[in-house]
């Protein structure tokens, strides 16, 4: 019996309005929007990188043997569960790849002669490119169901051999990811600018993917927290997730400032091109800087305090700012290639709150079947508070008792 | 020496061997030449002196003895010359070990009917900068090179050596890849199938207005000056050489050593406009900066502007076939403004937009094709 | 906390000697919550949730940390913008008089060296931790010992109850003293 | 009499209510039972004092001797090499008109690298609470401050005019306008190991401070007594001083996480900011930074594990921290496996001609045999530690760090050299060959790396005591 954590119906259908409304955005869009693929792209991205740094989150945790987040490793690993549905609407833009990819253009223009050169002809062909997308995401998928199998079998059998196995699987998680995202992140969003190339581009969006997704374990922790869910968690799990918003949105500003620093030194043509479309127009400069500033600059100040991390609705509006930051990061990777200055019309705030929507749907569900707290982790008294542990106890009791 | 001919004897480069003929014979290391004859080798002569001081004396071997006195005239080829390789191989002092441009488009070449058809090279692409360039509120100095016109005889290289006071570094310091040459003729063989075409190319300081050495020095040693020459100011200079790495065609040269400037009578032959550099310090061209500056005097003093053609730099003054022409892009009018404007005119790696003050007019081939029944005259270059 | 420690050099102490830090967090913890004066503990590792036990308040150098740091910030851009673009512009290839993005590297680095000298200068003088420093040390402290101190200036400190609270807790030694330096 | 009966009524329940809020401070923390004891569970913190200060206190063994004057010929032979260089000029080392750096930026590349892991243990370990590190991070940050010593000599000597380089300070002079470039990465180099050796030198100092209070109180002798008691700075374990020593400690390591992660990247930035075909790549920051803790991690490892043996202090240094060390180094070995990977990728992706060359005259050209040693030994070798057996036993974990090492200095040399000797215009490609001086120097910073660090071991307790005792009853991994 699936747990409703919305704890009345009428959050579920306001999602269901929601989600409804995103798909009526798209199919208006599509019929009328030049930008709708794009905007597809960005949001089904934006939501999908969320579950996906949700598995990292979880997988680091494993391999660290980060006792102090397993009372609330339960909302990752909910957030891990889009990923397959995620996966399967990334796929459909394979029906926009005219306007997304120019190199799908069987007859490109003269300004990228220079693609059919041999091994990025090779690469960026169609049947390829999209075999590999099929390919990542199912990998991704079938770890992810290796890894909440091994997390959920634990409560109710309690063996130790689980958190063995999910560290195995989460250390194979991480070196698959590694590669094959990096690889997506050239494929997705590099490849439409196809002339355009940076080596840390890989790493620059995982950067960005980590940093949204702990905002995103963040703002739902908190939800749940204020529904009496999650009694575990305290105030130092406040902290330590204020920390890692604040460590990896540093993370990523060091990203973002080695890729733009390098690129403005070196000053090469093919290079600085990606900037250039991002900074010389006034629009665009504006969400240039933007884009600096609530990714980094106002979280970073905002979190320093100390007393701030443990403050339910300061995070709130922390992880907020960094979530828009992440929209609007993605925002400014994907549209300047073929958009003289940045617009946000009908089209691309259905398709956003639809994406969220169905994201949220996609948590409820998950989240509501199983355990909250995985109460035969062996590192669970390790992640309460001392005043806490009672609790554990009485946890722990209430499986012996079922078994 | 040919690749053919060296094979055929069984030699390699720097091997020494045995020239020998009729009781003649000198011993000199094999120099491997594409492009020479099969079926003869050349020596040069003038060496091998023994009283020619410190520089000269024991130089090379004598290669006269094989002149022969025929018919009132000297004959300077010898047949039935034997080739015998000896054991003895040296390292020869050479400013180029790689001959192949390894097919990059350095040097660009046009046969004729390219080049009457006019359709010489793509346009090249706007490029964008991302910040707003610098002015230059006087002059603009820039060159132009016809490579058309260079005949690669090297009077530039030793004209620039004697304007600008550069050490000469000897054997063993060219053979450590150290010349101190601040203009080269860089040389390229291209093989093809009916033989070996030869391109050379004059190369020195770019001047490039973003220029990749200015950013890197840490001291402001190199900077630009407002009239687009990349300056080096040797008394800053520290010396990281971090320019001449990040220079992309290798024009800076490092004093490797205390280079002597002992002999007071040779100090005489030192221009007294050009500093004499320590060790330890970056150098490079500066397109004679110091007859910029002579030129801007004269006319100051005389109250007019400078004429174009009026400043020649050494190298330009010395070259037998005009093929460097100096002058300021300012002047709309000036012959360097109206060459960089001819369809010829050509950027070294644009790729890189470096906007360079030295361009190139690239070099038309003509293979004995004529081009509409008459061979053309008189096009304009 | 800081307005206690210029008195310490005329307080009369009793000093308890402890053998592990459970004890002496647990008298520290009674002995505070009974009403007793701590001048201080000494341990020879600090010791998670002492003060709390203590009642000590969190220090505030992560403030003087971050104003450091920003001091260090600011001079770095000063530096910086001044001397390439207002007092010395040159064109150094082409790049802006004022090449924003790339004085970031400096501006970092001069932002964590604000920060970590000066946070631990004020460390140092807040402790007054000094090469010529003449504080007084207890023995076996940098070894294995746990000591407490209770202050006996006030009048209310009933030495019986502190002996037997010291007794309670299993005290190696006691010990009296006048100056506290 | 109620009355009474209700005082002691309440005073009981004021017992209880007290008894219970101390027991709620004095709660410690449980640990998982997964974890294993790091440390001998059998040391008390006596032992401690006694085993760690009293390698301090006895004589220098006949080993250690032998070993220093073995260190200190290497160092010897560096200094004359040295002396080479500024007397007679740089053209005593290999260099040429196109390679224009070789041996010296590797060299200090090399060392910096090496300098990444002690502050990566105090301040990134520190701040993920990972206990494991207190009983390395001392050695490991001594060994820090000696490889940037060693790193920092690299860049002056291969100056044109070392005697000048106080030139690259920007500092107030009477020449008029006279400042330095700020654009320039040597410069930001300047800042960046300058601003890592102070900070790691105080945070290095911060947490001796403690420790040499310890080896002042057990002095003996007049002159040690004199030394630790200068150094201690009076130092009396007060918990006033501690908390602040706390903060204080934690502020450092908050700064010196993102310190760590930017001086190696300022170091790529001396590479990645040119034109360079092999050195512009905008990977460079991360990889280098990743490169730097894996050399760093390997060299910590080679360090401990002699140093373990002969201080007697397998019971401090386990197998298991051995372990976990691997892990670092697996970890980051394949982040740099996967820059590798990427930069190949991206080659040819970008369809650049000259990147492709580049990569192609790595893999081929006259310095492939670098190349493939440094692919062989960072790509490959450090995957061997997936498996348990290559991360506890040790004279495997010896072997691999020290092919890891052979791999860090050769991949700089490649980036360098093998960048630099073939570029843009073929007539100006060359080789580069080492003379004598080159390799002295580079022998003699290893000279002035193992004579510094033995002193070190002389001098200063190798093992932070203070943090051990802390966590001797916790110490999990």
């Amino acid at each position: 019996m699936a747990r409703n954590v919305l704890n009345n119906s009428m959050g579920r259908g306001i999602l269901l309005v929601a989600f409804a409304l995103g798909a009526i955005g798209s199919i208006a869009g599509l019929m009328t929007s030049e930008r709708f693929w794009f905007s597809f792209l960005q949001n089904s991205l934006f939501v999908l990188t969320l579950a996906l740094g949700a598995v990292l989150f979880v997988a680091f945790k494993s391999v660290s043997n980060a006792g102090w987040a397993t009372a609330l490793r339960r909302v990752p690993e909910a957030m891990m569960g889009y990923v397959p549905i995620g996966g399967i609407l990334l796929l459909l833009v394979f029906f926009g790849r005219y306007q997304l990819y120019p190199w799908t253009n069987p007859v490109p223009s003269a300004h990228e002669a220079g693609l059919q050169l041999g091994f990025k002809h090779a690469w960026l062909s169609t049947p390829f490119f999209f075999g590999r997308m099929i390919v990542f995401l199912a990998v991704w998928s079938g770890l992810i169901y290796l890894m909440r199998r091994a997390s959920f079998q634990q409560d109710s059998d309690g063996d130790v051999v689980h958190t063995k196995r999910r560290k195995a699987y989460s250390a194979i998680f991480i070196v698959v990811f590694g590669v094959t995202f990096s690889l997506a992140s050239f494929d997705w969003i590099m490849s439409i600018e196809p002339m355009f190339y940076s080596t840390i581009f890989g790493f620059y969006t995982i950067s960005g993917t980590l940093t949204s997704s702990a905002a995103a374990i963040t703002i739902l922790v908190i939800f749940l927290k204020k529904r009496g869910f999650l009694p575990a968690v305290g105030e130092k799990h406040m902290h330590a997730l204020g920390q890692i918003v604040m460590g990896f949105a540093t993370f990523w500003a060091y990203m973002w400032i080695s890729q733009y620093l390098l690129i403005y030194y070196a000053n090469l043509p093919e290079e600085t091109i990606y900037y250039y479309r991002r900074t010389s127009s006034s629009g665009w400069m504006a969400v240039f800087i933007l884009n600096l500033f609530l990714n980094w600059v106002i979280p970073f100040v905002m979190l320093l305090p100390r007393q701030v991390k443990m403050n339910a609705k300061w995070m709130v509006a922390a992880c907020t700012i960094v979530l828009a930051g992440h929209w609007l990061d993605l925002y400014a990777m994907i549209f300047p290639a073929f958009f003289g200055s940045p617009i946000i019309g009908f089209v691309d705030v259905a398709l956003t709150i639809g994406f969220v929507a169905l994201f949220l749907l996609v948590f409820i569900k998950c989240i509501g079947c199983e355990e909250l707290i995985p109460r035969n982790d062996p590192y669970l008294e390790e992640s309460v508070e001392h005043e806490d542990l009672e609790l554990v106890y009485q946890l722990r009791t209430e499986t012996a008792g079922d078994i | 020496m040919s690749p053919n001919a060296a094979s055929k004897a069984g030699v390699a480069e720097g091997q020494v061997v045995r020239l020998s003929k009729a009781g003649v014979s000198i011993e000199i290391p094999v120099l491997i030449q594409p492009g020479q004859s099969d079926d003869c080798v050349a020596v040069a002569l003038g060496y091998g002196r023994t009283k020619a001081g410190r520089v000269a004396s024991g130089v090379g071997a004598n290669a006269y003895p094989f002149v022969e006195f025929v018919d009132g005239t000297f004959r300077y080829e010898a047949e039935d010359v034997s080739i015998e390789p000896t054991s003895t191989f040296v390292e020869l002092a050479k400013t180029q070990v790689h001959q192949s441009a390894e097919g990059r488009p350095l040097i660009m070449e046009y046969s004729l009917a390219e080049f009457v058809s006019g359709h010489l090279h793509e346009e090249s692409e706007k490029q964008v900068d991302l910040w707003k360039p610098h002015d230059f509120p006087e002059h603009k100095w820039g060159m132009v090179v016809d490579l058309n016109a260079c005949v690669g005889c090297n009077a530039c290289v030793l004209s620039c050596q004697a304007e600008n006071n550069i050490p000469v570094v000897g054997k063993d310091e060219v053979r450590r890849r150290r010349e101190m040459h601040w203009m080269r003729i860089d040389r390229y063989y291209d093989e093809k199938p009916d033989g070996v075409t030869t391109r050379f190319q004059p190369m020195t300081c770019a001047q490039c207005d973003n220029a990749s050495c200015e950013t890197v020095c840490p001291v402001l040693a190199t900077v630009h000056s407002s009239e687009g020459l990349n300056m080096q100011v040797y008394n800053r200079c520290v010396g990281t050489r971090y320019c001449a790495n990040n220079c992309p065609f290798k024009v800076r040269r490092f004093n490797w050593f205390l280079y002597p400037h002992e002999d007071a009578v040779a100090n005489l032959a030192l221009n007294p406009d050009v500093t004499v550099r320590t060790r330890g310090v970056m150098e490079k061209c500066t397109f004679c900066v110091q007859r910029i500056e002579e030129g801007k005097i004269h006319a100051r003093n005389e109250g007019r502007p400078i004429k174009d053609g009026e400043i020649k730099t050494a190298c330009q003054q010395s070259c037998p076939a005009n093929a460097i022409t100096f002058g300021d892009l300012k002047d709309p009018e000036s012959s360097v403004s109206k060459l960089r404007h001819t369809k010829r005119n050509y950027v070294l790696l644009e790729e890189l937009n470096l906007r360079q003050g030295l361009t190139y007019l690239g070099k038309v081939r003509n293979d004995g094709e004529t081009v509409g029944g008459e061979p053309k005259n008189g096009s304009s270059l | 906390m800081r307005a206690t420690e210029p008195s310490e050099k005329t307080v009369r102490y009793a000093a308890a000697f402890f053998d592990n830090e459970h004890d002496l967090m647990a008298i520290a913890a009674e002995a505070r919550l009974r009403g007793f004066e701590i001048q201080d503990v000494f341990t020879p590792y600090p010791i998670h949730g002492m003060d709390r036990a203590v009642g000590l308040k969190r220090s505030r150098l992560g403030w003087i940390a971050f104003v450091a740091g920003a001091l260090g910030l600011i001079s770095a851009i000063l530096l910086q913008v001044w001397t390439s673009a207002y007092d010395w512009p040159l064109n150094v290839g082409g790049k802006p008089f004022n090449s924003f993005p790339l004085f970031v590297p400096v501006m970092f680095e001069l932002t964590v060296l604000f920060s970590g000298l000066i946070s631990i200068g004020v460390l140092f003088m807040m402790n007054r931790l000094w090469i010529m420093s003449k504080k007084k040390i207890f023995e076996g402290v940098t070894d294995d010992r746990f000591i407490l101190v209770l202050k006996q200036e006030d009048a209310s400190f009933d030495t019986e109850k502190a002996a037997r609270l010291f007794k309670k807790y299993n005290a190696i030694k006691v010990m009296e003293g006048d100056k506290f330096v | 009499m109620a009355a009474v009966f209700r005082d002691i009524e309440t005073v009981r329940e004021e017992e209880i209510r007290l008894q219970s809020e101390i027991d709620r401070i004095t709660a410690h923390p449980v640990y998982s039972p997964l974890r294993e004891p790091l440390i001998d569970e059998s040391k008390a913190c006596s032992d401690v004092t006694n085993d760690i200060s009293g390698l301090l206190e006895r004589p220098a063994s006949k080993g250690w001797w032998i070993l220093f004057g073995l260190s200190f010929s290497l160092l010897i032979a560096g200094i004359v090499a040295a002396i080479n260089t500024v007397y007679f000029g740089i053209g005593t080392w290999g260099l040429n008109k196109t390679v224009g750096w070789a041996f010296g930026i590797t060299n200090f590349v090399f060392w910096i690298g090496i300098g990444h892991a002690g502050t990566f243990i105090s301040a990134i370990l520190y701040l993920f609470g990972q206990k494991w590190r207190t009983s390395i991070n001392r050695s490991a940050e001594a060994m820090t401050l000696i490889a940037v010593m060693c790193a920092g000599i690299f860049p002056i000597l291969h100056m044109g005019r070392p005697w000048l380089f106080y030139w690259i300070m920007p500092y107030p002079n009477t020449r008029g306008s006279l400042w330095v470039n700020f654009r320039s990465p040597l410069l930001w180099d300047f800042f960046a190991i300058s601003t890592y050796f102070t900070i790691s030198l105080v945070f290095w100092y911060l947490g001796l401070v403690p420790d040499l209070a310890t080896a002042r109180d057990r002095a003996t002798n007049k002159a040690r007594k004199i030394f630790y008691t200068v150094l201690s700075l009076g130092w009396n374990g007060s918990n006033r001083t501690w908390s602040r020593y706390e903060t204080v400690y934690g502020v450092l390591a908050a700064l010196a996480t993102p310190l760590v992660l930017s001086v190696h990247s300022i170091v790529s930035f001396d590479f990645a900011t040119s034109l360079v075909p092999g050195w512009h790549s905008t990977i460079f920051p991360p990889y280098f930074v990743a490169g730097a803790v894996f050399s760093g991690f390997a060299m910590v490892t080679t360090l401990l594990i002699p140093v373990r043996k002969v201080m007697h202090l397998e019971g401090y240094i386990t197998v298991q921290h051995l372990d976990n060390m691997c892990k670092i180094t697996l970890l980051t070995g394949s982040i740099v496996g996967l820059s590798y990977l990427t930069e190949l990728f991206i080659g040819f992706y970008s369809g650049n001609p000259n990147e492709i060359f580049v990569i192609l005259n790595r893999m081929g050209g006259p310095y492939a045999w670098a190349y493939w040693i440094m692919f062989s030994c960072n790509a490959f070798i450090p995957q061997l530690f997936w498996f348990k057996a290559f991360r506890t036993r040790i004279p495997l974990i010896l072997s691999l760090c020290i092919l890891v090492n052979v791999g860090m200095w050769f991949e700089r040399f490649v980036i360098i050299v093998t960048s630099l000797h073939r570029d843009y215009l073929p007539s100006s490609w060359a080789i580069f060959i080492p003379t004598l001086t080159d390799v002295g120097l580079l022998v003699g910073s290893f000279g002035l790396f193992f004579t510094a660090f033995l002193i070190f071991l002389r001098l200063f307790p190798v093992i932070s005591m203070n943090e051990v005792k802390g966590v001797l009853h916790y110490a999990r991994d």
